[in-house]
């Protein structure tokens, strides 16, 4: 491509983000922990103080002005976040408090009402526990089977497997866009392809890709995707299910309550239409208000702008990690082919014990199995270092990071 | 950048990384010994743990950690310290551990338990989320001896879950 | 009782709530919803934006700086709920997005097991959708059947009744302990009891009554208790259950992710301890922690002294809209009976347009069926207007309504 | 206190407070006419529509409406102004309603549909969340006609889910 993209101007940006200022155990914060959740610029914090000093107030129903403006300032998320995802129907978004809510709700509400015993689902190898356990609870309810893609040597799908494991019996394929442990970027469209010629539904777990870049939801072709806007410098207590709008309509309810009914009487009940049908009770309004703000964030700094930067601070990053000896990295070697997430191993060194190294240098890394055991297992390894970037990383994180990690190779070697 | 190891040597003292670094305890006992696998659901590391006791005192014990540097050095001082030691004695003593793991000074007097090496671990109360690690070859041992009490000398696997917290 | 309590210093209340501070339509906003949502003080929005500047980060688990600071701030706010309860354990405390995800989560986790066709759960004509609607699907999913306690025209339980209605076969009695609409306070404690002594399980929609006044769960005597932070000064998003934790280890988790499991294989999994087990993915940390200033500050203020002036205003207020003609005001008379939410019907001016009109004044009411149609029903009218007071209300609010009321009547009439 | 009743009078003008005072068109109808039941979910109103058409026509409405000033008075202005018309005239009729409602002044040319008493409901514009009550009458009535034209002649019962804004 020869689009040109803007340069993020990164010290500007880091200035949008309080946190950052801010010191540990006497260093000053590298915060290299981005898959676990983001940081939040002012923008964000101003929104949710700014709607809860002037509009706060139930949503829905309501007839006086805050409860008006609390309304449209609600919706207007929706259909924000609906440009933002590439011009989905605001009716098809249904925020939940996390993408695992939302993986839950298309299990419960999408998935169980029309799968038997002797189907299948189909998982892969590297899924975050948040697509696999709702599976693993659906199957034992159902019968229904779960079937898992392995993963390569370099830590890609297998696509040879998928075509053989996607057969007739495969009601649905639930897989993350990037994953959260190795940094790779599956291919979505040739998967929700296949899928679709074989008459399965697909579901994405778009929780590390969203963030980080350009994604437009109808064009990779899935029936359904997932999302978590604490991991794109929204609050947390908010994610998303978006979903072709007819497949939600056919949706059973998993959770009932106020703002999700038309009619209730006693015995019996009818659900109101799209979105409300999915949102029982009180919505998460300010977090849902601040996370527009968010995506306005986001826009403004350009997703292909953010992607090129982390391709760039990632192709430094593995450069500089590979140089060291012993030490492995996991994942695609190109990092074209994959996102800002770089996890790695050393014999000699326990990640807990690398982690609480580098926290006294100030630099945050996660330490551990991230919520993906099975792909620990696969590795051959109990845990492992991971090190994640967001659009307010520099090289100079990089350099700290893998110094502080030679200090810890000679500490304890 | 700041280059002295003020905080760290704090956690991993010498000594602790002399036990990590070699750790005692890990020759098979003979039988009968009672045994108990150990989980931290923090990390997953695990600890297997086996005990001999001849009546109420500890004969023998065998342990093999996967774990970071705080767990195997905790597992490797108490494989030293305990064989010989009363059931009793060794109450008293994971006591005063957990004690001085969540901070405490101890109130001075003398007959207070003489920690030996285990003093060295004082650094991981500065580190909550490290307390768990410290703590979890002692809680696999405290399910080990309760094997032994209840007559069960097959090998069972469960999860610590002592709080690092009081 | 003579205990003496501390009159609530309104004025200086009202100074910390910056919305009030707000004109709607050119007059001050006088706002009377606080069933439907309560306004927030400055130090709950400080709270907030200072977890986002200073301490941000995905909780449990990691071992960096700020994982252990948002893990101990959020985790600390458990603890302090549990002291706000009186002193319940704070493993069986499960923060959740509002009351009725927490009543949703006990019928699919702690109810559906343990229920079949053939046995019954009690619920009452009060109920509003979230204690109703629940029930109602599951029901359909297991055959059980539903039965109501009937109200008595001064708008209260109808005891007798509930004791013929409450059989061996009742596994469940769930009620509110305040109502939305009517402001009745239920007699919790005789309901829990005959209950208990027929082996079936309480649960107690709390969303009306522990912002309002001193609320000791165990004291109660019910099982389980459900409540919302958004109707007691916190943020959106946040709800809690607390359940005896012995209930709670049974319980089959409703949503499956992470956080809350023990050990993931790809075809099966186990749990985590109390409460994360019940807890799924990340949680909404911020207004957690954001909670936990709202309970300071409702504690500072005093429950018994919010009650107090509740029940003066509440007074005033019926006092003032009895002397009215030809307008209905449901519920108990005597305000001791009953939290601050005053629901009335004239006949000669729709609920929605006295709202608008109210409106007008910046007064700011609500208009409509409250999500309790079947109470609609049973009162005989499509909707009510509804009042409800917290401890930034004063009198003059009182007299703006009952004035605007009587300038609508003028006008309508 | 300010006690002009300005905006009030906007929305209320004194023209929408007669129809709400004597709606028009409570006589019922000869048969066959094609009835439908709309429902306005914020609130819950119900307006129950009955229409009798000859050929292109609008013969007869009724209406009864349980709901507010608003949704009464335009209900009750429907019933007056519909009978005689054409569907293609009420059909632009309601257009041109809706677009006023949604605060269009229109393109000022001289063919613009002349809204007759409806023009006193141009105030809703300015309350948002109003702009379905106003509506309803005339949602229910196209589900009416609808129900006309593939034959139906039994009442239905049905939602009016119109969104209020674009
Ligand atoms: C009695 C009662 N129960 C339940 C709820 C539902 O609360 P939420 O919408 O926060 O889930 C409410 C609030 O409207 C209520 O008043
Ligand atoms: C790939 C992936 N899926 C799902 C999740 C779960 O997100 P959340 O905890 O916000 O529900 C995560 C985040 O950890 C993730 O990385
Ligand atoms: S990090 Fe696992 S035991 Fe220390
Ligand atoms: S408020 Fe119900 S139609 Fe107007």
């Amino acid at each position: 491509m020869s689009v040109s993209i803007e340069r993020l101007d990164v010290r500007r940006i880091r200035s949008d983000f309080p946190i950052l200022g801010r010191e540990v155990h006497g260093h000053a914060l590298r915060y290299l922990d981005n898959a676990a959740t983001t940081q939040k610029p002012r923008a964000v914090l101003d929104a949710l103080r700014d709607y809860y000093e002037r509009h706060n107030s139930n949503v829905h129903r309501g007839v006086h002005t805050l409860a008006q403006e609390a309304t449209e300032a609600y919706e207007g998320v929706r259909t924000r976040l609906g440009r933002f995802l590439g011009g989905v129907e605001p009716r098809g978004i249904v925020f939940t408090r996390n993408t695992t809510e939302a993986i839950n709700l298309v299990a419960r509400s999408i998935v169980e009402p029309r799968i038997g015993s002797g189907d299948e689902i189909l998982l892969t190898e590297m899924e975050h526990h948040s697509n696999l356990v709702p599976w693993i609870q659906l199957a034992k309810r159902t019968g229904a089977r779960l079937r898992h893609v392995p993963i390569t040597e370099d830590g890609r799908l297998d696509l040879d497997a998928f075509d053989d494991l996607l057969t007739d019996r495969t009601k649905l394929v639930a897989f993350a866009h990037a994953s959260n442990v190795l940094g790779t970027i599956n291919p979505v469209e040739r998967i929700a392809e296949r899928a679709r010629a074989k008459g399965a539904l697909t579901l994405l777990d778009a929780a590390q890709s969203i963030p980080h870049m350009p994604v437009d939801a109808r064009e990779l072709g899935v029936d359904l995707l997932a999302a978590s806007a604490h991991k794109m410098l929204g609050p947390t207590g908010v994610g998303f299910l978006w979903g072709r709008p007819e497949l939600l309509e056919e949706a059973e309810p998993m959770l009932g309550g106020g703002e999700m009914i038309l009619e209730v009487h006693l015995d019996r009940a009818t659900w109101a239409d799209l979105p409300q049908k999915l949102e029982a009770g009180t919505p998460n309004v300010g977090d849902v208000v601040a996370f527009g703000a968010a995506l306005n964030y986001l826009e403004a700094a350009g997703l292909a702008a953010i992607r090129a930067h982390e391709v760039e601070l990632t192709g430094y990053a593995l450069e500089r990690l590979r140089s060291l000896e012993n030490l492995r990295v996991y994942g695609p070697e190109d990092p074209e082919h994959r996102s800002g997430v770089i996890s790695f191993y050393d014999e000699t060194i326990h990640p807990h014990d690398l982690a609480t190294m580098l926290d006294l240098r100030g630099i945050a890394i996660r330490a551990g199995h991230h919520c993906a055991q099975p792909l620990m297992r696969r590795l051959g390894v109990p845990a492992t270092s991971r090190a994640s970037f967001y659009l307010y990383n520099e090289r100079a994180d990089v350099d700290a990071l893998v110094e502080g990690l030679e200090e810890a190779r000679s500490y304890f070697g | 950048m700041d280059r002295s190891f003020g905080q760290l040597d704090d956690l991993y003292r010498e000594v602790v990384l002399d036990h990590y670094r070699s750790p005692r305890g890990r020759d098979p006992i003979s039988e009968p010994a009672c045994r108990h696998e150990g989980v931290n659901p923090l990390c997953g590391d695990e600890v297997e743990l086996a005990v001999r006791l001849e009546e109420d005192r500890i004969a023998d014990v065998q342990l093999r950690t996967r774990g970071c540097a705080i767990s195997v050095a905790s597992g490797s001082m108490l494989a030293e310290m305990l064989p010989g030691m009363t059931l009793d004695e060794v109450g008293r003593l994971g006591d005063r551990f957990r004690e001085i793991l969540h901070g405490s000074n101890g109130d001075g007097t003398d007959d207070e338990e003489d920690l030996g090496d285990l003093e060295a671990l004082r650094g991981v109360s500065q580190f909550p989320v490290r307390i768990k690690c410290a703590l979890l070859p002692w809680v696999t041992l405290r399910e080990a001896i309760r094997a032994c009490k209840e007559g069960l000398r097959s090998p069972e696997r469960a999860t610590s879950t002592e709080e690092d917290s009081p």
